[in-house]
């Protein structure tokens, strides 16, 4: 065993991320709180660095490292991108809703960068072990990431409910793994998909496996009815953290679900397609009908999560090419989409005022018609509404559902997003129609200005024009 | 000379890249400005869709001024236009629209004119794009778009219950657009094409044709809209602005029966054959019960709105009925399909001048009196009579007077539904009473008679600004009444290709070609 | 010949627009004289084109100005069919109309008075009744000039537009905007019929100018359609009678007959021209040019028969008691129009069209002459307060008596020839139903002749029972206005002698009117017919002579030399009096049922329909329902920890069950 | 050998089945919801031991000693949480863990 | 019975006996000592199964670490014992019915008696190492070697877990006074003495 078999070259991205998460550490220890924004700065620095170097090594080819249990290929590159400047977007956003909270600190960083780590890995990871690994590096520091207000009674039971529910569904993913190892012999990936073609989809113990792997993965994106944490978490966590919590670990957990359901049990894609048909249509359902009744924009925005979530996994169910870019568009989307979101929620928020009822909304047009139109770009694009980014994301998916002549099954979709688009509107209703409750005047800085706005118009540009978003999605599944 | 203009692309995004100017120029900065700039934007855009007409080849049923190319190539969608002789005259009529709603918004909008001016440049330029899209998404794109400035309009410019009404229509018009969207995309598998003109080829069975006729129906029927589902409308045009209720009735409901022609028909003739009776059935029920709803309404705006829903009855008759008119074996001459189709069309276009009128009248009262109440009026003609007379002459339009647009196309509608059946031209006829004793019955009350109180005696009649509005409104709806010849003639071509097309069952070639 | 054609009904046009776009700046005298010169020279024109075509023996006139539309291969024209029954119709219409106008200056002087003090409205009036009437002529022209049925709808509906706008030309008067609106609606029922036949025409010949359609009758005749169950109609039968329907509506034919006698609610002047001479007599002009078709149905034309002697009876009953001086010639006019229908049902076009012109000729005389009378009494309409006006005003009441001897067929003159051809035409006729339609039309000679000369001896003779103030300025009108009633009453005199030989009974009509073989009731009027002197000497020794003649006499004798007779009688016959006091409750059922009925229907459908039942349960229902599964479904998420959990097992659970077991 | 395979595996499910009805069962103590995750990854623990040790192979092994390494994380994570939680609200019951509902 | 077979019954027994007793203790330092106890038996059973360095570690790591920890913070928490078990009883024939539907599908699935899922050839031939092999040895080579980035991963967890825990549980006590000697040592006199000089003041007596 030399260096070279470990080809670590591949994993530099994560090496540098992680020497650097060091340096934040070391650094942000010796700062006083007056100076933290060397944290932040570092941070971003540490984020642009990996970004670079990821810029850098994309390949088209499967590149395997670790013995193995790293691979690197055009998905893992493309995801990883989006991860890494979503953190950093994500970075932007947080800096002065934390000043506001006093807790503006290095930890904030730190756990974030440590998660995007996490992140990284379960999307390069070939072996189950890796992948859990990767799972629970991102989950630990989400639970406490969600803990870090540390005096909101709210974030404290909302880390409780997370860590719990978390901790049951990692469980069950210990279990099916146990069960995959046990039935193909190995932990590798590959060998397990091997393993699936030879026993054929019929075997009731991978069925067996497949189920509780499944429903850990769907409780990681929050699909129905494993969804139960996310609307209280998105709304107990700092806005800071759920900015996170929604945005990039989606990205992570479709990867994981490509990794764990196309790649290692593709042979089995008639089982779990039925079994995503089921949660798909729940979480539809559940998500859009219960958003309706919230008054609370943050857990508005959660049950609004699932209900997308619904249809990222409508695409994954399409076990086609065409369905798992569908998917990767619509997830990728989806993050954009929600990181404006609750950038607006965080833009709105100042010192003691959290900005998290959807009444802090009204009249937002009179006090900034600027960033009220970009959260109409923003609602109407999860609305489904063109010309906005989350049309084509829609589009893609319910495309790609029908292709496999699942039209029965578009329809409920469409059906669900209609009401879906009750709640959206609301919002525009409230910033454009209603009296302003509310006269004091936006104050943040103005780079928060500036990638908020760019994040919207990027919805709205990606919107007019999809096609290199969606090429590159399509890209990396042929 | 405007041959090798994109013209099609100059109408569609001159306005809205006018729009974002206007918003830029906002209202902070030059107000007068910002109003000049986009009037004259509607106008050279309505100059430039001329140009459509001036430069249109009436003698051929194929696309004209087309523009292709390659919009987002994984979905095999293209930015593709073009205009035949049903998307034309509309399109017109949208922008010559468009220019009569910024001069009606003129002074009368004070709130956040800007943002008013601009939405309406942006719909406008959406409109047209529905009209002109050749291609099935960029159409769903322009379909839906045109949603959102409509419902920011009626929403910050509404009435009382705006908020109430500007949800209902989103969410009316969006539940009828989704379905639509899955039918065109199992459509697009079907023949691995997002072209509407591939669509018009494709062989669908029977099954196939009659979910996708239902789809496209929630989705048309719903904008046009067509009993029971318009009672997103009466609300929608009463708590819309002006400008709003203009382009909604003028436009807005046209896109639906657009629907109807462009997909609908070609697409489905089958299903359109074997479910004629229902939508036949609705048409009427629109021209007969909504005009007994529109006797007894106290809003004005809601009794012109109800009186749309009426007159667009008669655009679906005309669509739908041309099935039963080729069927009928007691019409000897083989006739009136034709003169259906394009009667139904001519109505569109009649509609969008008499509803916008009567909307612009109604502006003018609201923009006075503040109130729609029919009640509160009175005698308007003894302080306005300038006003009045334009408003007789809109209400006689209306009416379907002869020598108006609004008697063409319910005089063409009636004489071809005829061609299928006797009752169907009685029934539709029936608007000869019934839409003249509504209309005739509120100018009654509204003008006529002694001044009914202090506030009508304190009315103003019109300044030049709406009486330039008006005229125009005037010249148009007797231009159309006297000689329809212009407009009609260019769709002969395209109507008779779309009626070659319909009359061809999809399902006997399935059986040939298998 | 074409230009001349094209500027008869221009000249009115023009007229109409100038004095109704610029009546503000050109002032009264400016309107009126360029109104009355548009309809000069039309009527100039008018006169010329009859001299030609039936003097100098022009070629009938049929061409094309414009196409309106082509489509489906059906031409939409605008054209000119000039021949003799055109003509005449020309030239009465622009005469009368002529005459109208100048009446107009008088009877509108003091317009003003009619306004309130500050209603812009009002400044123009003048100008602007010029303007309607005006283009009130250029409809008509357009109306009877029309070589298709488009053209033909056009000028229905247009007279049906301008006497909406006429009737309602006070619109400070609360009756007069609701006459004018009842005007139109129950036209527009007519109409409805009217454009239904049109379409049976167009769908069965495909075409809508005259000749095609002629020269394919005997074609549509052989088709037969159904239209309710099995019953097989013919399709000629259903044309015409469809056509008839919108002649009903125009001509006040019961039951359309509604809105004529409200229409009075308008300005006098146009009383007389839309009522006498001029719109109600389009339907009968319509029926005639229609005649080709008309001839080959026997039922349509029973039918038409039928209708006419039901109006000319029980029109001229309701006459009887009525007290508004205009009401009376109103009822009048409506029972004429029925003796016209009834000729037209017999297939004497020539003398429905005879009548018509003689009859626009003394009813409009009556009519200005009641104007002049309304004029004299400062507006005051009920004939119980008038009397004794002889002697005021002489010249009225000469005239008048020639319009009310006219009116009621006294021998020699106008009224006489028309009226009498009609009753014996109806005798002879062959058309099922002419027993029935004889009785009633000579039933209503006496009545005719009863309500005509109660209405003279109470307006002019007599006790004078107005008040002092009225008595005081009562004279006779100015020239403006006594001028055309003397214009008026020549031709109302003699008019029917000079024409009736060539119009009635000779070839004066020539091709323009169609009667079939078989349909020989005039002819052989005819037979018996050799000069107008003896049609007269004839006519005293016919029953309607005598019928007449009592009818007079009982008029006088009840109002003038035993006025309590009156009262008596009226206690007598007190329910036949009350319900034609009530005009048959033809007006409350009409309220009642369409009235009331429509609004009742309407307010239903939206209540329930739209607002409760669509609104309501679908939309707001669904909207509720959405809300409430939220509301429901939204208690799952209950925040316990375990609950949480509890949904990840049964997920579980759901998943292993329906995967692994099954 | 007698004692097979599906022994430990049914032994697996057991405890496994048996902390899932713990955290359904405990509605007072979240500590004892931690105690019962590590009762469920000692179940999975079972199950990849078993494994390894039938299929001989070491990597079943391998992922226990990495599952102990990363169930130690989490119980002090999920220890401390507890203790922000109990400092936050004065319980750690877990019926009043219900501030965030709907 | 062999031997084996007894000490494999015996503690599963005890396995399965003390996890009972964690979920059903009413007071959680009693839960927590079953826990020890079910760890102590899992460790037992592992020993069977020739896994000696992970039954050792989970001895150690969990029992005197993990478990340790437990106790510590079930102590320093101050919980009302009085009411932990409330609603036990009403929701445990709910919970026992679903755990036992639960653990009759996985019995069923990975049992001898199913449709024999795990009857595959692989499985059966368990290899008896001779008393020189190391699991100990063995498990240390592959995991510095072949696993050497889960190990890395492993360790950044840890870190994680360590910053994590301080930063939600440390609390600096603003009011907290406490001597820095460096600044006492430091201190020079004009730190902490000021000569003020006041203007002599004579009270004004009314």
């Amino acid at each position: 065993m030399t260096l070279d078999a470990l080809n670590y070259i591949v994993a530099l991205p994560e090496i540098f991320l992680l020497s650097m998460t060091c340096v934040v550490l070391v650094v942000d220890v010796s700062l006083r709180d007056a100076q933290r924004n060397a944290s932040y700065v570092l941070a971003q620095l540490s984020l642009l660095g990996t970004f670079l170097l990821l810029l850098s090594g994309m390949t088209d080819a499967r590149i395997y490292a670790f013995n193995d249990m790293f691979v690197q290929d055009g998905m893992a590159d493309l995801l990883k991108l989006f991860v890494v400047a979503i953190v950093a977007v994500v970075f932007v956003y947080s800096r002065d809703y934390l000043k506001g909270r006093s807790i503006f600190k290095g930890e904030y960083y730190l756990l974030g960068l440590f998660a995007t780590l996490g992140m990284m890995l379960m999307i390069s990871s070939a072996s189950l072990l890796m992948l859990y690994l990767g799972l629970e590096l991102l989950s630990l520091c989400l639970y406490a990431m969600v803990a870090l207000h540390r005096d909101n009674g709210n974030a404290s039971e909302a880390a409780m409910k997370y860590f719990v529910l978390g901790a049951i569904a990692s469980g069950m993913l210990l279990y099916g793994m146990s069960i995959l190892y046990g039935l193909s012999g190995s932990l590798m990936l590959v060998d397990i998909a091997h393993a699936v073609t030879q026993t054929g989809s019929t075997d009731i113990g991978m069925v067996f496996a497949l189920v509780f792997v499944l429903v850990a993965l769907m409780f990681k994106l929050g699909a129905v009815p494993f969804h139960m944490w996310v609307p209280d978490v998105y709304q107990g966590s700092p806005t800071a953290v759920t900015v996170f919590l929604s945005t990039a670990p989606k990205l992570a957990g479709f990867a994981i679900i490509m990794r764990l359901l196309v790649e290692a049990l593709g042979g089995l894609h008639t089982d779990w397609q039925q079994m995503l048909v089921i949660l798909a249509v729940l979480s539809m359902a559940i998500g859009n009908i219960v958003a309706i009744a919230q008054a609370n924009i943050k857990r508005m925005l959660a049950y609004s999560t699932i209900s997308h979530v619904g249809f990222i996994i409508l695409g994954i169910l399409a076990a086609s090419a065409e369905g798992y870019a569908s998917a990767m568009f619509y997830t990728i989307a989806y993050a954009l989409m929600s990181l404006g979101g609750f950038g607006i929620i965080m833009l709105l928020a100042r010192s003691g005022f959290e900005a998290d009822q959807l009444d802090d909304f009204k009249g937002l047009n009179q006090r900034s018609p600027w960033f009220a139109f970009m959260m109409l770009i923003l609602m109407f694009s999860m609305a489904g509404v063109p010309p906005t980014l989350g049309f084509w994301a829609k589009l893609a998916v319910l495309k790609s559902i029908i292709h496999i002549d699942m039209v029965w099954l578009a329809g409920v979709a469409v059906f669900f997003s209609i009401i879906g688009v009750f709640y959206y509107l609301r919002i525009i209703k409230l910033m454009y129609f209603d009296k302003q409750q509310d006269n004091t005047p936006l104050q943040c800085s103005t780079d928060m200005q500036f990638v908020l706005s760019g994040n919207a118009l990027l919805i709205l540009a990606l919107g007019l024009y999809p096609t290199s978003l969606m090429v590159l999605c399509v890209s990396v599944f042929t | 000379m405007f041959s090798d203009w994109p013209l099609l692309s100059l109408t569609i995004w001159l306005p809205i890249l006018g729009g974002v100017a206007v918003l830029l120029i906002g209202d902070k900065g030059d107000a007068a400005g910002m109003r000049r700039l986009a009037l004259l934007i509607s106008i050279v855009t309505f100059l430039l869709s001329l140009g459509l007409y001036t430069g249109f080849d009436s003698s051929t049923a194929d696309m004209q001024f087309v523009e292709r190319t390659a919009w987002i190539p994984g979905f095999d969608i293209y930015y593709y236009l073009g205009v035949d002789g049903i998307s034309m005259p509309l399109i017109i009529l949208t922008t010559f629209t468009t220019v009569l709603v910024i001069l009606a918004g003129w002074d009368v909008i004070q709130k956040k004119p800007a943002q008013y001016m601009a939405a309406f440049l942006f719909m406008e330029g959406l409109m047209v794009g529905v009209f002109a899209a050749l291609d099935a998404m960029l159409f769903y794109v322009f379909w839906e778009g045109m949603l959102i400035p409509m419902f920011i309009l009626i929403g910050v410019w509404g009435g009382e219950r705006r908020v109430y009404a500007t949800i209902k229509f989103f969410i009316y018009t969006f539940i009828g657009s989704v379905f639509m969207l899955v039918a065109l995309i199992y459509m697009y598998y079907q023949g691995d094409s997002f072209s509407i003109l591939d669509m018009h080829k494709l062989k669908l069975n029977m099954d196939e044709q009659v979910l996708i006729f239902i789809a496209f129906l929630t989705a048309f029927a719903v904008k046009v809209p067509m009993w029971p589902v318009h009672t997103w409308l009466p609300d929608a045009h009463v708590e819309a602005p002006t400008g709003g209720s203009v382009i909604l009735a003028a436009i807005m409901l046209k896109i639906g029966g657009y629907g109807f022609l462009r997909f609908s028909l070609p697409i489905t003739p089958d299903a359109s054959q074997a479910l004629d009776w229902l939508l036949i059935s609705m048409s009427l029920i629109a021209v007969i019960y909504i005009s007994f709803v529109a006797l007894v309404q106290k809003d004005m705006k809601k009794l012109v709105a109800y009186s749309s829903i009426a007159h667009m009855g008669f655009v679906t008759l005309g669509i739908f009925v041309v099935f039963q008119i080729m069927a009928n074996p007691a019409n000897a001459t083989g006739s009136g399909a034709v003169l259906a189709l394009e009667g139904a069309i001519v109505q569109m276009i009649s509609h969008g001048f008499i509803s916008g009128a009567m909307f612009l009248m109604i502006g003018v009262l609201y923009d006075r009196m503040h109130t729609r109440e029919i009640d509160a009026y009175g005698g308007v003609v003894h302080v306005m009579p300038v006003f009045a007379g334009f408003a007789v002459f809109f209400a006689m339009s209306n009416a379907g007077l002869p020598g108006t647009s609004g008697f063409v196309g319910e005089f063409m509608v009636i004489i071809a539904s005829y061609h299928a059946n006797f009752w169907y031209a009685f029934l539709a006829a029936t608007t000869l009473v019934l839409g003249a004793a509504y209309t005739l019955w509120m100018v009654k009350r509204v003008y006529f008679g002694e001044v009914a109180n202090d506030n009508v005696r304190a009315l103003k009649d019109l300044n030049s600004r709406e009486f330039i509005i008006m005229s125009i409104l005037v010249v148009a709806i007797l231009a159309l009444g006297l000689w329809p010849a212009p407009v009609v003639d260019v769709m002969h071509a395209t109507i008779e290709n779309l009626l070659q097309h319909v009359s061809q069952s999809k399902l006997t070639i399935l059986v040939v070609n298998q | 010949m074409e230009a001349i054609y094209l500027a008869i009904p221009l000249s009115a046009l023009i007229g109409a627009v100038v004095a109704g776009l610029f009546g503000a700046r050109i002032g009264r005298v400016g309107a009126h004289s360029v109104t009355i010169l548009g309809v000069g020279i039309a009527f100039v024109l008018s006169l010329y084109v009859l001299y030609q075509q039936v003097f100098a023996g022009a070629e009938t006139f049929n061409g094309t100005v414009y196409t309106w539309m082509l489509s489906d291969g059906i031409r939409f024209e605008i054209g000119f069919l000039i021949d003799r029954l055109t003509v005449m119709m020309m030239a009465v219409v622009t005469g009368v109309s002529l005459a109208v106008h100048v009446y107009t200056i008088g009877y509108m002087a003091d317009e003003d008075d009619n306004w309130p003090k500050d209603s812009l409205a009002g400044k123009n009036a003048y100008q602007r009744f010029f303007s309607y009437i005006s283009l009130f002529t250029f409809s008509m022209l357009m109306l009877v000039m029309s070589n298709n049925f488009l053209q033909l709808f056009f000028g229905w509906e247009a007279v049906g537009l301008v006497s909406y706008l006429l009737i309602g030309f006070w619109t400070v008067r609360p009756t007069a905007v609701y006459a004018n609106m009842k005007a139109f609606l129950v036209n527009r029922v007519g109409d409805f019929g009217f454009i239904l036949g049109i379409a049976a025409v167009v769908m069965y010949s495909g075409s809508l100018d005259y000749y095609d359609v002629f020269a394919k009758a005997d074609q549509l005749a052989d088709i037969s359609v159904t239209i309710l169950g099995g019953t097989q109609w013919n399709l000629i039968t259903v044309i015409c009678i469809l056509l008839f329907i919108g002649a009903m509506g125009k001509s006040a034919q019961v039951p359309l007959h509604v809105w004529l006698p409200d229409s009075m609610e308008g300005p006098t002047p146009i009383s007389a021209l839309i009522h006498a001479a001029t719109m109600v007599t389009a339907g009968i002009f319509m029926v005639s040019r229609m005649s080709p078709l008309f001839e080959l149905s026997d039922v349509a034309l029973s039918f038409v028969m039928i209708i006419g002697a039901v109006t000319a009876l029980f029109m001229g009953l309701v006459g009887i008691v009525q007290n508004d001086i205009k009401r009376v010639v109103a009822y009048s006019t409506l029972s004429q129009l029925g003796y016209m229908t009834v000729a037209l049902g017999a297939s004497a076009y020539s003398a429905a069209i005879f009548h018509l012109m003689t009859h626009a000729f003394f009813k409009a005389l009556l009519f200005l002459a009641a104007g002049s009378v309304i004029i004299a009494m400062h507006h005051e309409q009920d004939m119980r307060k008038m009397g004794g006006l002889k002697k005021y005003m002489p010249i009225t009441y000469w005239t008048s008596l020639v319009g009310s001897l006219a009116l009621i067929g006294f021998p020699g003159l106008s009224g006489f020839f028309s009226k009498d051809t009609i009753i014996e035409a109806v005798h002879h006729s062959s058309t099922p139903g002419h027993e029935i339609a004889y009785m009633a039309v000579l039933a209503g000679v006496f009545i005719t002749a009863f309500y005509s000369f109660r209405m003279f001896f109470l307006v002019f003779h007599g006790e004078e029972r107005m008040d002092k103030h009225t008595k005081e300025h009562l004279r006779e009108s100015p020239w403006v206005v006594t001028g055309p009633l003397i214009a008026l009453a020549i031709p109302s005199f003699f008019i029917g002698g000079f024409t009736i030989g060539s119009m009635v009974f000779g070839d004066y009509f020539g091709n323009a009117i169609y009667v079939a073989e078989q349909h020989r009731g005039l002819e052989i009027v005819g037979q018996s017919f050799h000069s107008a002197i003896g049609f007269v000497e004839h006519g005293f020794a016919g029953w309607a002579f005598y019928l007449a003649a009592a009818g007079v006499i009982a008029a006088w004798y009840m109002y003038l030399s035993n006025p309590a007779s009156a009262a008596y009688m009226k206690n007598v016959f007190i329910l036949p009096y009350k319900l034609l006091q009530e005009k048959y409750y033809a007006d409350k059922a009409n309220e009642i049922v369409f009235g009331a009925g429509s609004r009742n229907l309407g307010n239903g459908l939206w209540k329930y329909g739209d607002v409760t039942m669509i609104d309501g349960l679908l939309v707001n229902g669904s909207a509720k329902l959405v809300a409430w599964i939220s509301s429901i479904v939204r208690q799952l998420q209950t925040g316990m920890l375990y609950h949480y959990a509890f949904a990840m097992i049964i997920g579980v659970l759901g998943l292993l069950t329906a995967f692994v077991l099954f | 050998m007698m004692i097979s395979l599906s022994s430990y595996l049914i032994l697996g499910a057991i405890l496994f089945a048996i902390s899932i009805a713990g955290i359904f069962l405990n509605r007072k103590n979240v500590v004892v919801l931690l105690m019962c995750i590590e009762l469920m990854l000692l179940a999975a623990n079972i199950n990849f031991v078993a494994f390894s040790h039938y299929l001989n192979d070491l990597a079943g092994q391998v992922f226990v000693f990495f599952i102990l390494t990363v169930a130690a994380a989490e119980a002090a994570i999920g220890l401390a949480i507890l203790v922000v939680l109990f400092r936050n609200r004065r319980t750690i019951d877990v019926e009043q863990l219900n501030e965030m509902k709907g | 019975m062999t031997f084996t077979d007894f000490i494999f019954f015996a503690f599963s027994a005890l396995l399965l006996a003390s996890a009972m007793g964690v979920i059903t203790a009413r007071n959680p330092v009693h839960s927590a000592l079953f826990l020890v106890l079910s760890f102590f038996s899992c460790s037992a059973l592992w020993l069977l199964l020739e896994a000696e360095f992970l039954a050792i570690a989970l001895v150690l790591v969990y029992v005197g670490a993990v478990m340790v920890l437990f106790l510590f913070i079930v102590m320093m928490l101050d919980i009302n014992l009085v009411q932990m078990r409330e609603g036990f009883v009403r929701y445990l024939p709910v919970g026992v019915f679903f755990a036992l539907c639960l653990v009759g599908i996985m019995i069923w699935v990975v049992g001898d008696f199913s449709a024999g899922v795990f009857e595959v050839p692989t499985l059966q031939q368990a290899v008896q190492h001779g008393a020189d092999y190391s699991n100990t040895k063995a498990l240390g080579r592959v995991i510095y070697t072949d696993y050497v980035l889960p190990f890395e991963i492993a360790a950044v967890i840890l870190l994680v877990a360590i910053i994590a825990a301080i930063i939600l549980t440390m609390r600096r006590r603003e009011m907290t006074k406490y001597q820095t000697p460096s600044k006492q040592v430091m201190v020079k006199r004009n730190d902490r003495l000021r000569i003020v000089k006041m203007e002599a003041t004579v009270e004004e007596s009314e």
